[in-house]
């Protein structure tokens, strides 16, 4: 078992022709994703050859659902056509939408949001690493030789941090069921409660690991969350102790505003809530270990 | 990004919104006489990226020209937090009668705009938020179909109780959320929204911040970035899509994503190192933002060490490590390395740093450590 | 019993200071119709004296519903705001809607028709006469002398028609469980198919009167309804046998397109789907007579 | 409201449709004007709110100014199925490839606005519809998004196959949208949007009808009206706020309700009258609207007879009898009335009747028989 994505998988990445996009298809092709459909306006008919098999090219997702089965979309396109191409895979019928783009407006977020919801799809990002659910499929930007097949769940709104942390678990033989990047901008559409949920109904998953950063309060509802509603043991990571309140350090949301949202809140949040909290990420071992 | 005071207002009188008139001086002379042509007494008031100008001496009342020149010359040139006023803003003074907030912002919770408005208006709506929560009124609006004339209504009705003044204030509500909506907003603010004896309503202040993701498509208002208000290294960065925050310490650090750059910094300190900055260079990657990358922090004089911290994705180690080499050509510095590359193409990355004679370390905590190690300079 | 409107109707008038809004209000109340409410902003705090009882104003339909527990709305503002009524009543709240203002663009209601679906509110019109449940309630502007207490639902996207079909059968000694006029514009918040299954389910109505008119399909998909899905007999009349094509018959959804929405046609659905016609209005007292 | 394709081409243009250029012309010599200042082959068009022109001989080709002022002057007063052009536009001639139809209108099934688009362009949609439906592919917007841009691709896929024809269709569509919204139209037509030997995409045609209830906010568009587009009784009974509508037969009618005038129109018929004309006074009644009525009716010379059926609802019975005598008073005709008045304050204005010396019944059916025996002369 594994959440969101699985060997049910088949996956149509939408701008398959572009530099990441055709880099990624590749890597998730060889990974052992089945990857069913490509999406390029205009290049519909065309066949993408970059991975070890021949994926047809579309010129809508509508398209690459009605021919080539597709029930999982991930989404590489540039800042200013991307809402546009998560709510066309909506609207196409696709079950789970992964945005890798970074840079979407918020503004578009808050329409792309309520549209997504309203065809009972999931969005996961955007601004997010995707989804890894290691020896089944891989969809998204994570590395896949970081990962491992074993019973931890990984969440994290951040990217290369996530990849350090499992990345130390798969080093010190303990892997994972699934790894979440949820991403890092204001409005995502799959948070940490989303997830957590998912994580704490699929029976292989023992322990997770939850990874957050300064701004909001979503930790601080995730937190809440874990104390009412899970059995299963979670360690929280928080990054950002050290950033300057009212900078947005890097991701839109990463900004603490005025006094809310700092590492400090987010961390006694974590405590009071029975999550272990790492002090720095090669802490994740140990902790992980003895939760198991 | 953050617009001046009075490019919220231009943008705000665009939209319909009832801003007095106002115009911007960048010498005591062009005050005084803005201060003529208006006649009575004017404010003039610093335009600095930083609240709290009230208190710093940047917004003074002038009865006369002579006095605006005189106000001018003082705020003009004067610093405010770290930043130094080069622009005031003249602008006649009202008759207020009551000051109200009104705002509205980008919520993560509801995925929505939320307005915020409050008949305590004229102060920090933080604080207003802190002691006395019940005296702010939250709307969410959807976006699907926009702020609508009965929730303006609803909001204004919890601002005035006089019919006119109510009529007026949701006038300003639906021009506020055109204007935060057409401009990108992440925040559009007005505080305070007064009344004036004679029972009209004004909006006085103003405050807008732009989503950053939104300029691509907003030219005009990326256009009203003003480069003195951010440190040249930052304005450099951005041009070549890096995020970059200077900071107090001495250990400059290159690292791809957010998180990472976040838990880079904060490793330094647990170790007892000092950051010099936050860096992220981002996702996709390209060597030209390395190379930028380093021209940035190497041009800091406080930096002691420069650490990469970099876990491959969507970046390419070997990207990373071609840009480190074509920068040391390009490039001259003293400075000392210590790198860390691990994930996509790790192997070739690596392979082509040590090529050119550089070791990178696979292990983010033993790369900190030394970082720390070589900044105290043991 | 009775369809959308009964005893337990608390009624709020949306625009009660306006000429008409006043005037019906008063009406409805001596009818009988438990009105708990006005609204006309700037007048909260306002009592209309109107009726025989005295009725708290309000600014907003809000507190309407929360001081005065409204739970059915009428709307009497001109038509440039008339949208924004009907929005403000679904936020506050309000179960059912009856918009009787004529004139709103029909773009308008392209927005409203989702908005107050998604709350679960009924819009019932606009430019429609409301609802009459003799003996119980009263709701828009159907003159209460006109009906009486019996066995038919009435339904009819007609305003004075439907009073004279009414009067008819209330002369002839048949009375009504309920009189609804679901409006004469293009886009309706309650079709004839809508009414027809809430007059099916209906135990005390035992024959329905289905008045339509030229314009679009709504007759024809009824007349389907009644086969497929009504134990009750149905008796028809279409208005407009002698309009001329391409031209707005008064109502904006009464205009014959092209070769389509004609009477010939409309009735010809009733006659195959077993719906007795009438050829003349005074044709409804023997045709219903012979129905119960 | 219809409008003529020159004012539907003047804002499709300010929308940024692909629209080439073209100016109305009311005399022959504006017409040779036009052709010379275009330079080529011109189209010579009527202006008129009628289908068909091209059959009647109102669209011709003019190989040079010469050609183009024979054509409007030819044109120019002719009778269109009873309408007389009074304009003609003169637009530069287009080498034609493919035609394809697109058309935006408010769908009353869905509820939304519904693009109806089809390889087959330049013919009667309403034809293709009948012979083969799928041949046009349909979309119905949801208003809370407005049209997407993936949707307008997916619209534009399905007429052209090449990616450069693709996208300028899916802007024009976005175009096409923006302009029926802003413009409050309850149609918008593009009929033929060509393409060119050369490749382009260009919208040669154009249709709109605007939505009456519109029109009190958009200004601009309402004074687009042509009232030499219809009849002058239309004009006026639309500024008196009624719905009136001309037939052949000699019974003038004044009804309140759409559904009742109708009603009784066929209940003319059905008794073997024949109804002069459809006129509705509509829900919320004046005294004024009556008096309108009546003089708009009494302005036809056809008319024998006037039939009231008023069944007081919103319209109230005495309100109508205080019209019929004041327009007694006021206007002069002598012409019978035969009078059918119940409902909301019947007793009131049955009695306001009596006291200046005219019956009224309450019977539909009796009323309509005696108009139509009045109407014979028998």
């Amino acid at each position: 078992m594994a959440i969101f994505i699985d060997n049910d998988t088949r996956l149509v990445v939408q701008g398959i022709t572009g530099r990441d996009g055709a880099f990624h298809a590749q890597q998730m092709q060889e990974y052992g994703t089945n990857l069913v459909a490509g999406v390029t306006p205009g290049k519909g008919g065309q066949t993408f050859t970059d991975g070890p098999e021949p994926v047809p090219i579309f010129d809508t997702v509508e398209q690459a659902v009605r021919e080539a089965g597709a029930n999982t979309s991930v989404i590489y396109v540039p800042p200013m056509f991307a809402a546009d191409a998560i709510m066309e895979a909506a609207e196409a019928g696709v079950e789970l939408i992964v945005a890798i783009t970074e840079g979407i407006p918020v503004l578009d977020l808050t329409r792309v949001y309520p549209f997504v919801q309203e065809r009972g799809a999931r969005l996961l990002g955007p601004n997010c690493p995707g989804a890894l659910s290691p020896g089944k499929a891989k969809v998204g930007i994570m590395p896949g030789q970081i990962v491992t097949e074993g019973p931890v769940g990984v969440v994290s709104r951040s990217g290369t941090l996530t990849y350090e942390l499992v990345y130390l678990l798969t080093q010190a033989g303990i892997g994972q069921t699934t790894c979440i990047g949820i991403g890092g901008d204001p409005i995502i559409g799959t948070n940490f409660i989303d997830t957590l949920q998912a994580f704490e109904a699929d029976p292989e998953t023992k322990a997770v690991v939850m990874i957050g950063e300064i701004g909001g309060t979503d930790e601080q509802e995730a937190a809440a969350f874990v104390t009412a509603e899970m059995s299963k043991p979670v360690v929280g990571f928080i990054a950002g102790q050290t950033a300057p309140p009212g900078r947005r350090m890097g991701h839109a949301g990463a900004i603490i505003s005025g006094s809310a949202g700092t590492a400090e809140e987010k961390m006694q949040a974590f405590e009071d809530n029975g999550i272990a909290v790492m002090k720095r990420p090669s802490d994740v071992v140990e902790l992980v270990r003895s939760a198991l | 990004m953050n617009i001046h005071e009075y490019q919220a207002k231009d943008i705000f009188r665009d939209c319909g919104l009832p801003v007095p008139p106002g115009e911007v001086a960048t010498t005591p002379e062009d005050a005084r006489r803005l201060a003529e042509q208006y006649g009575g007494t004017v404010v003039v008031k610093a335009q600095v990226h930083v609240g709290g100008r009230g208190k710093a001496g940047g917004v003074k009342l002038a009865e006369n020209p002579g006095e605006a020149m005189e106000h001018a010359a003082n705020i003009l040139g004067m610093d405010i937090k770290g930043l130094t006023v080069e622009q005031v803003l003249v602008t006649p003074a009202e008759d207020i009668d009551t000051e109200a907030y009104v705002g509205v912002i980008v919520d993560r919770a509801s995925k929505r705009p939320v307005f915020m408005v409050s008949r305590e208006g004229g102060v920090d709506i933080e604080e207003v938020a802190a002691r006395s929560p019940e005296a702010i009124t939250r709307l969410a609006v959807d976006p699907r179909y926009g702020l609508l004339p009965f929730q303006a209504y609803w909001l204004a009705a919890s601002l005035y109780d006089d019919i006119k003044q109510q009529r007026a204030a949701a006038k300003t509500m639906m021009s506020l959320y055109d204007a935060f909506i057409q401009s990108g907003a992440s925040l559009a603010e007005i505080n305070p929204l007064i009344t004036t004896p004679a029972g009209e309503v004004k909006a006085i202040d103003a405050k807008m911040n732009i989503d950053d993701n939104e300029l691509f498509r907003r030219g005009a208002i990326a256009a009203m970035r003003d480069l003195s208000a951010e440190p040249p290294s930052e304005t450099k960065a951005r041009e070549a899509d890096l995020t970059y925050i200077k900071l107090d310490g001495d250990i400059g650090a290159v690292v791809n994503g957010a998180g990472l750059a976040m838990a880079t910094m904060d490793l330094i300190k647990f170790y007892g190192g000092e950051p010099a900055n936050f860096l992220d260079i981002g996702g996709s990657s390209s060597p030209d933002k390395v190379i930028a990358a380093l021209e940035i922090i190497t041009s800091d004089p406080a930096v002691k060490v420069i650490l990469f911290n970099i876990f491959g994705g969507i970046t390419r180690c070997d990207d990373v490590a071609n840009g480190i080499v074509t920068a040391l050509d390009r490039i001259n510095f003293e400075l000392p390395l210590v790198i860390r590359l691990t994930g996509t193409n790790e192997e070739e990355g690596v392979r082509i740093l040590e090529q050119a004679g550089i070791s990178a370390s696979t292990s983010m905590d033993e790369v900190v450590q030394r970082a720390v190690v070589v900044a105290r300079g043991e």
